[in-house]
């Protein structure tokens, strides 16, 4: 192919134009209407350039970008959802003030995000990775409100450590394999076996486990997801948290078999998941019960990757990765139906909103025919038959019930005026993600999971997807009176710890200026001076 | 020879002894301008006995040309800062006339 | 028994040092400062550096202490002054202080063997040049470059003492050197002792070239005379805008750039004299620095322009 | 004791020059300096700028040191000038920056037609040649008095710098500084006297050739590097640099902090490396790096902690330092043939480097938006992006550098000491560049998050900012940033005349 | 054996050590300077006892140690003089001590 991995090129190089192109005021002014058009480029790349790959700049530096069947999943949806939410927000977004710093954050974001499914090396992934997670505080922190402010705070913290932790877990690889800037896959296979192999992996599971939101550094999603407008909620909470799976499904050894590290991310990713379900529950509001059901569900991923480390299997990547298309799009779509059930009128709310979202919804908790069934269908083997089995059905069971919770609480939000629908194009362009979301799992299924289409809809496979959403139902029709009753977990539980630290760390604060105060008076310091002198003459002197 | 020698040891001791004198005066009289006094005479008479003494020694006229215009020099100095001082100690008194 | 004298130079020195910190009022404390700088050049002597004895009277007695003495005068007493820190950090201070003097004497007690030296290797370079007085010769010839920026550096200290005049009276005149009364004896003194003065700076620049003195010591006697006129009051100090003023600072740096250049040709590199011309053009650059010099030195003391121009 | 023969080379007169050139212009401006001042420094800067680009590339041609012994007069009893590798890149980025910042000053210290000469802009151009010429020197040096006078040279055109404005303050923090460099400079002088009545020779390659352990050279390295430190304003030495720095003009606090502190502490790995008796005492390495760490923790924390945006700068450079100070353990622990081939030195001085520049961009982004905003209070500098949107996006950009963000010359600099402190496993190292990483972009998200907020009501800019002195800020950032685009590997031009240790 | 040079050298060290004591305690500039003035003439000194013992080739003493001195004492006096103009200068704007307020106090130094 003579233009290979030019639209990979494109990919990142033409949202980057259009911030660039921002410095012109005239285009600054008509951004927004172009948002949709960043991500087209993705999507090409993504049907036709899979298995390519460029070098964009030569070795030492080996700035390189490919792009593989994992990574081709993932780009496609991700740049769908991108396209598809840029197109809502060039809508829902026109016209409020800051719309052009609102566009300028998400096209960064984007390249970043899309950009971790297509870099094949470690510094540009470390690039690209950090320019997601940091432009996407603008986003989080975009309505400026008190509430924003905190969830951005909060978001940047973590993210920062993030960064420090995935840093340190790079340059152990790094360290482990030779030559400047290599290729991931180099640096990975040169892992099992190096020194520093415990520590890195462990870094690595903490700082993309962090992006995926694993408890316990799941505190900020609760925050972060709700509080953005409802097109970059659909991204943050689609998109942005596959970075972390990416990166997992990158950096860790899957194919050696490592039964420690695997059960760990086993135990890890099925407590998030039910613990995500457990405090989602409690949640009064639409947006952030889908927040906590994303932690419920990387817990899963988490887990399914956990799996496959276990045994070493194969196809443990692309499996993970189809799992989370599926995710990918269903919760794009479900953050977009909650824009348009804010603006639906009681009077087509069943046959606009409910039904769809209903379906989506239950997706996720793989109800069949759906693309959830498949997903869980296709990873089921990663499991075994032990009780980490039996547990996934079981998180199954607990997202139909955190989804029924989140149905019922849907039917809070409406637009006061009855008759009200939500205008055309968003309705259109919600169907198309939707639609997509049933689709695309389809399409993939067969050549993905070593399955035939036809072993989805054998009776045994459709009984094992009902049972977990049949005990969900019923459970949540005992337990409904219970529930409601349940005292409301504050957003991002646990961070409420740590605020009671916050006067703690002031004080510190204080105490550190007071000291440098009293360090920078004339006669401490040189006082300091001299002993400084002489304790570094003795230490020449007798310090060997 | 010998003569030279014992005329510089003379001036020069003579010398010393006034700078001894000056200096005690200077610690031990009351006020300022006796001090002042004591101090000017003594160096005066002094520094002017060792240059003198010192004079025969010189190995060329020019160096004794110079000792005789370091001589001339701090005479200078010293009458101008014995001004100033005085003058100085003037103004003190007219200011309070109990000092 | 040789010791003696020494011994006794360096009890002096030292008390007089101690004195000069400990004193509490500050004229009191330049008084010190100034005795140890004299007491210091005869130490000098001692140690067979008469030239520096000359430089350490001339500029580090003499100059440094009409500086501060100047200062003294134009700062108002402050309540601040008898303030000392808490005896604990002096106890400590002390303890520290001790100890650094500790280990140099320490050193200075164990002297390499054989003592360690340059002076054979100058010694064996100073043919070239035909200068009698080594130290001049390791000032212009074998260091040339650290006594260039040196000059320049008084140069940016000059331009640095400038920086503090108000906006207003920038390219106007210093502070007038005045005595609060002038006085008939050192007005004779300014008119008389001059122009001996003059002749005495000359004398001890071009007698650097082969003995004792040079440049230095002869511009600071230069400047002194200045000095003695500004103060009694016969001349006013100029306005820093004059140009003849700025061209007589930069001349001794001019001069000696241009020779250092005129190295490439006339001699292989810069800062590099043809022997035949060594000399002279050394005495040259000797001659047009201690004019500069004497010159900064009037004005470093004069201070920051004080007045409007007119 | 032979001494160490040097030879000029060829292609060496261009030492001299560099080191005469700016002095040349200083005298001119300080002769004629009657409304010429600026125009003379626009001739000056970039004739200097194309001389060390000379220099840089007849190093990197003939990949030997380009060497000039004065007057022909061989070390010890002379004094020679030499550039080796690192001095050469030292010496192109100070032409950078220096030519950035003239390019900056354009205009602002210029004389105002109603007067003949007005003081600043004279004293202003003066002393910034006469920086320049020192900080050439103390890169050019070979002899450890020679650079004692260059030493002095720098703080004398340094701390005028300071106080141009004779704000209160300003005074204040110029004689501060001065007194407390004073007291660097006699240590350092005290440690030449030590090793000159050691030795006999204050010239480093002669006493590289001699020196051994004893208490004369302990004592005097010590007194030289800590006096040195103090001139860095290495932690706890700090004093005087956040009043310094925060108080001067914002074009002579970014010369300030990106060059100037640079100098003692080239001037201690000079000390360090080709000096002191090898091999290098372990103890004392991990002594330096353990300042360097409290340097980074501590300041960041106060750096986040300011209310002026310029004190936070200049707090921040303090915690940049300690970067530096890293390098000593890691170099001595690399399993590199030699120092210069370790990874750590290359990134010791890639982070010299790389904080230069964006500190020097950062401050003159501050002095912009202060000067478009009316002050520079962090808390309420809402709307800056408004008035000057490339004076932020300059900020932001040197930010990414001083987070050690991607793509920048700060990531490469700390990747680079990050790698070397995992291979030699200097954990606490790790750890302070991972913390000092987060709190520094911490301060400054902090600021760009004010910045890019929407304007106050009633909001408007007080003065409007030339275009070119936006992009010389501009300018500085984008070189920071491009840094960041050098392979992750020692660089040989860095190690080019350089002895290697045993 | 204790030669001139050694004694000289005792003293270097004592002038050292009285200069630093002010330096670092006395509270008003000035007293500051001088107090640098006698660390600085003390480090002078030493050199002088390294060229007092380096006479050698017909010279009494080393020349090059000297010829430092010289340029060292004329730096010395330069800092002097800044400093002085710098305290006198601190003086007109009503301070008195080098003590800075903490900077939080500070008004806004728009530069």
């Amino acid at each position: 192919m003579m233009d290979s991995g030019l639209l990979l090129v494109a990919t990142l190089a033409f949202p980057l134009a259009m911030v660039v192109a921002c410095l012109h005021p005239a285009f600054y002014a008509r951004i927004l209407t172009w948002l949709p058009l960043a991500a087209v480029p993705g999507l090409l790349a993504a049907l036709f350039e899979r298995g390519d790959s460029i070098v964009i700049a030569p070795a030492p530096l080996r700035l390189t970008l490919a792009l593989d069947e994992v990574g081709a999943m993932l780009l496609g949806g991700a740049s769908l959802l991108w396209g598809a939410a840029g197109f809502y927000a060039s809508i829902s977004m026109c016209g409020r003030p800051g719309a052009g710093r609102f566009a300028i954050w998400w096209l960064l974001t984007m390249t970043g995000s899309l950009g971790v499914f297509i870099v094949a090396d470690m510094t540009s992934f470390y690039l690209v990775f950090s320019l997601a997670s940091l432009a996407a505080y603008g986003l989080v922190s975009f309505e400026g409100t008190a509430r924003a402010q905190r969830a951005g705070f909060v978001y940047m913290a973590l993210a920062l450590l993030g960064e420090a932790l995935i840093l340190l877990g790079f340059v152990m690889l790094v360290t482990a394999a030779p030559g400047g800037n290599p290729l991931i896959r180099d640096a990975v296979a040169m892992l099992p076996g190096s020194p520093l192999e415990s520590p890195a992996v462990l870094l690595l599971i903490f700082g993309f486990g962090l992006k995926m939101g694993l408890v316990p550094l799941h505190v900020w999603m609760p925050l972060a997801h709700p509080v953005a407008p409802v097109p970059a909620s659909a991204v943050l909470s689609g998109v942005i948290v596959k970075a972390g799976v990416i990166g997992l499904i990158r950096f860790l050894p899957l194919e050696v078999p490592s039964p420690d590290w695997g059960m760990a991310l086993v135990g890890l990713g099925l407590l998030t998941a039910f613990y995500g379900v457990l405090v989602g529950l409690t949640q009064p509001h639409a947006k952030t019960i889908l927040a906590y059901s994303t932690v419920s569900q990387m817990g899963v991923v988490a887990a399914i990757i956990g799996g496959g480390m276990t045994a070493g299997a194969p196809h443990t990547a692309a499996l993970a990765a189809f799992y989370a298309l599926h995710h990918l799009l269903v919760k794009g779509a479900l953050f977009l139906g909650v824009g348009i059930a804010g603006a639906t009128g009681r009077r087509h709310r069943v046959s606009f909103v409910l039904i769809p979202m209903a379906l989506l919804s239950l997706s996720l908790a793989g109800l069949p025919f759906t693309s959830g069934a498949l997903a869980k269908l296709a990873t089921k083997p990663l499991f075994g038959d032990g009780v980490s089995a039996l547990l996934a059905s079981l998180s199954a069971a607990g997202s139909t019930m955190l989804m029924l919770h989140f149905l019922g609480r849907l039917q809070l939000l409406a637009n006061d005026d009855h008759e009200g629908i939500p205008q055309r194009p968003l309705m259109l362009v919600w169907a198309v993600v939707a639609g997509a979301s049933f689709i695309v799992p389809w399409a993939l299924f067969a050549n993905v999971s070593g399955y035939a289409l036809a072993d989805a809809i054998k009776p045994d496979a459709l009984w094992a997807a009902s049972w977990p959403i049949l005990l969900g139902a019923t459970l949540t029709l005992i337990t409904t009176r219970f529930i409601s009753r349940m005292p409301t977990v504050p957003e991002g539980d646990i961070i409420v710890v740590l605020d009671k630290l916050a006067p703690l760390v002031m004080r510190i604060g204080s105490g550190i200026d007071r000291t440098d105060e009293v360090l920078r008076r004339w006669p401490v310091a040189s006082i300091g001076l001299l002993s400084l002198a002489i304790a570094f003459g003795a230490v020449l002197q007798f310090g060997r | 020879m010998i003569l030279v020698d014992i005329f510089t040891m003379a001036a020069v001791g003579a010398g010393m002894f006034f700078f001894l004198a000056g200096t005690v005066g200077l610690l031990r009289f009351p006020d300022t301008l006796s001090r002042l006094h004591a101090l000017t005479k003594a160096d005066n008479l002094g520094f002017g006995f060792i240059v003198l003494g010192l004079l025969p020694q010189s190995p060329d006229v020019l160096s004794g040309l110079k000792l005789v215009v370091v001589w001339l020099l701090v005479q200078l100095a010293a009458a101008t800062a014995g001004q100033l001082i005085a003058q100085f100690v003037g103004l003190e008194r007219r200011r309070d006339p109990a000092a | 028994m040789t010791l003696l004298p020494d011994l006794a130079l360096v009890l002096l020195i030292l008390t007089a040092a101690v004195w000069t910190v400990a004193v509490r009022d500050r004229r009191d404390a330049v008084i010190g400062f100034i005795v140890v700088g004299l007491l210091l050049s005869l130490a000098w002597v001692r140690l067979n550096a008469v030239d520096v004895a000359l430089t350490e009277a001339a500029i580090g007695g003499g100059a440094t202490g009409l500086l501060l003495l100047r200062a003294c005068a134009r700062l108002v007493p402050r309540p601040a002054e008898s303030v000392l820190p808490h005896p604990a950090m002096r106890i400590l201070t002390v303890l520290l202080c001790s100890a650094i003097a500790a280990g140099l004497a320490a050193i200075v007690l164990m002297p390499v063997e054989p003592p360690a030296t340059l002076a054979p290797e100058a010694a064996a370079s100073m043919g070239e040049l035909g200068l009698g007085n080594p130290i001049t010769v390791v000032l212009l010839a074998y260091r040339a470059l650290d006594t260039l920026l040196e000059k320049v550096v008084l140069v940016l200290a000059l331009i640095g003492v400038w920086t503090l005049t108000p906006d207003q009276f920038w390219g106007g005149a210093p502070a007038s050197l005045r005595a609060q009364q002038s006085s008939g004896a050192l007005t004779l003194l300014a008119q008389v002792l001059p122009p001996v003065g003059v002749v005495i700076g000359v004398y001890l620049i071009w007698n650097g070239a082969d003995h004792p003195g040079g440049t230095f010591q002869g511009g600071t006697v230069l400047a002194a005379m200045w000095l003695l006129v500004m103060m009694a009051d016969l001349r006013e100090p100029p306005e820093i805008r004059l140009h003849s003023l700025r061209l007589l600072v930069i001349l001794g740096p001019v001069v000696f750039l241009v020779a250092g250049f005129a190295g490439f040709w006339i001699a292989n590199g810069f800062l590099s004299y043809p022997p035949a011309f060594a000399k002279p053009i050394i005495v040259i650059v000797e001659a047009a620095l201690a004019l500069s010099i004497a010159v900064i030195l009037g004005m470093l003391v004069a201070g920051p322009a004080a007045r409007a121009p007119r | 004791m032979m001494p160490a023969g040097y030879a000029t080379s060829e292609g060496g007169a261009l030492l001299v020059i560099a080191v005469m050139l700016p002095i040349v212009g200083m005298i001119a401006i300080f002769a004629l300096g009657l409304r010429r001042a600026e125009r003379i420094a626009f001739i000056i800067l970039p004739g200097g700028l194309l001389i060390a680009l000379a220099i840089a590339a007849e190093v990197a041609r003939t990949g030997a040191a380009v060497t000039y012994v004065l007057g022909g007069w061989q070390p010890p009893l002379g004094i020679a000038l030499q550039a080796d590798g690192l001095s050469a890149t030292l010496m192109v980025l100070t032409a950078l920056i220096l030519c950035a910042v003239g390019l900056f000053a354009r205009g602002t210290f210029s004389t105002p037609p109603d007067m003949s000469e007005a003081r600043r802009p004279m004293v202003f151009w003066t002393l910034m040649l006469g920086l320049w010429s020192a900080l050439n020197t103390v890169f050019l040096g070979q002899d450890l008095f020679n650079l004692f006078v260059a030493l002095e040279f720098l703080t004398f055109s340094a701390v005028p710098l300071v106080c141009l404005d004779g704000r209160r303050e300003t005074v204040q923090a110029a004689l501060r500084y001065l007194l407390f460099a004073l007291i660097g400079s006699v240590f350092y002088l005290l440690g030449a006297a030590l090793l000159y009545g050691a030795y006999g020779t204050l010239d480093m390659a002669g006493l590289r050739l001699q020196a051994h352990y004893n208490p004369a050279t302990s004592v005097a390295l010590g007194l030289m590097i800590v006096g040195l430190m103090a001139k860095a304003a290495l932690f706890p030495l700090h004093l005087w640099l956040p009043p310094a720095h925060a108080g001067a003009p914002a074009a002579a606090s970014a010369v300030l902090s990106a060059l100037v502190v640079k100098a003692p502490f080239f001037l201690i790995l000079r000390l360090w490396f080709d000096v002191a008796p090898q091999p290098g005492n372990q103890l004392a390495a991990q002594m330096l790096a353990w300042l360097g760490i409290f340097s980074i923790v501590f300041c960041s924390i106060i750096a986040l902690r300011q209310v002026r945006l310029k004190l936070m700068i200049a707090y921040s450079t303090v915690a940049q330092i300690g970067y530096l100070f890293l390098v000593f353990p890691l170099v001595m622990a690399s399993d590199a043939p030699s120092a210069w081939q370790s990874i750590g030195w290359t990134g010791g001085v890639l982070q010299l480097v790389s904080h230069a520049l964006a500190k020097a961009s950062m401050f003159l982004a501050a002095g912009l938006i202060a000067e478009a905003l009316g002050h520079d209070r962090i808390d309420n500098l809402n709307g800056a992006v408004t008035a000057v949107p490339i004076s932020v996006a300059a900020f932001g950009l040197a930010g990414l550098s001083l987070m050690g963000l991607p793509p920048s010359g700060g990531f490469v600099a700390k990747l680079m000491l990050l790698t070397a402190a995992t291979e030699t496993a200097n954990w606490w190292i790790v750890a302070a560049i991972l913390v000092g990483g987060i709190l520094a972009a911490s301060y400054v998200f902090r600021v760009l998050g004010r910045a890019m907020a929407a304007p106050k009501i009633g909001f408007k800019t007080l003065a409007h900012i030339p275009l070119h002195r936006e992009l010389a800020v501009l300018g500085l950032a984008i070189s920071a940033v491009v840094l960041g685009f050098v392979p992750l590997q020692p660089f040989a031009f860095l190690g080019i005349g350089r002895v290697g240790l045993p | 054996m204790i030669g001139t040079a050694t004694v000289y050298g005792l003293c270097a060290s004592g002038l050292v050590a009285i200069g630093l004591y002010g330096l670092v305690l006395h509270p008003t500039p000035l007293r500051k300077v001088i107090a640098f003035n006698l660390l600085g003439s003390g480090t002078f000194v030493l050199f002088g006892v390294a060229a007092r013992r380096g006479g050698a080739a017909g010279f009494l003493a080393d020349p090059v140690p000297q010829a430092m001195v010289i340029t060292g004492i004329v730096v010395a006096f330069a800092s002097t003089a800044l400093a002085v103009a710098l305290l006198l200068r601190l003086q007109e704007t009503g301070a008195s001590s080098i003590e800075t307020t903490p900077p939080e106090q500070q008004d806004n130094g728009a530069s």
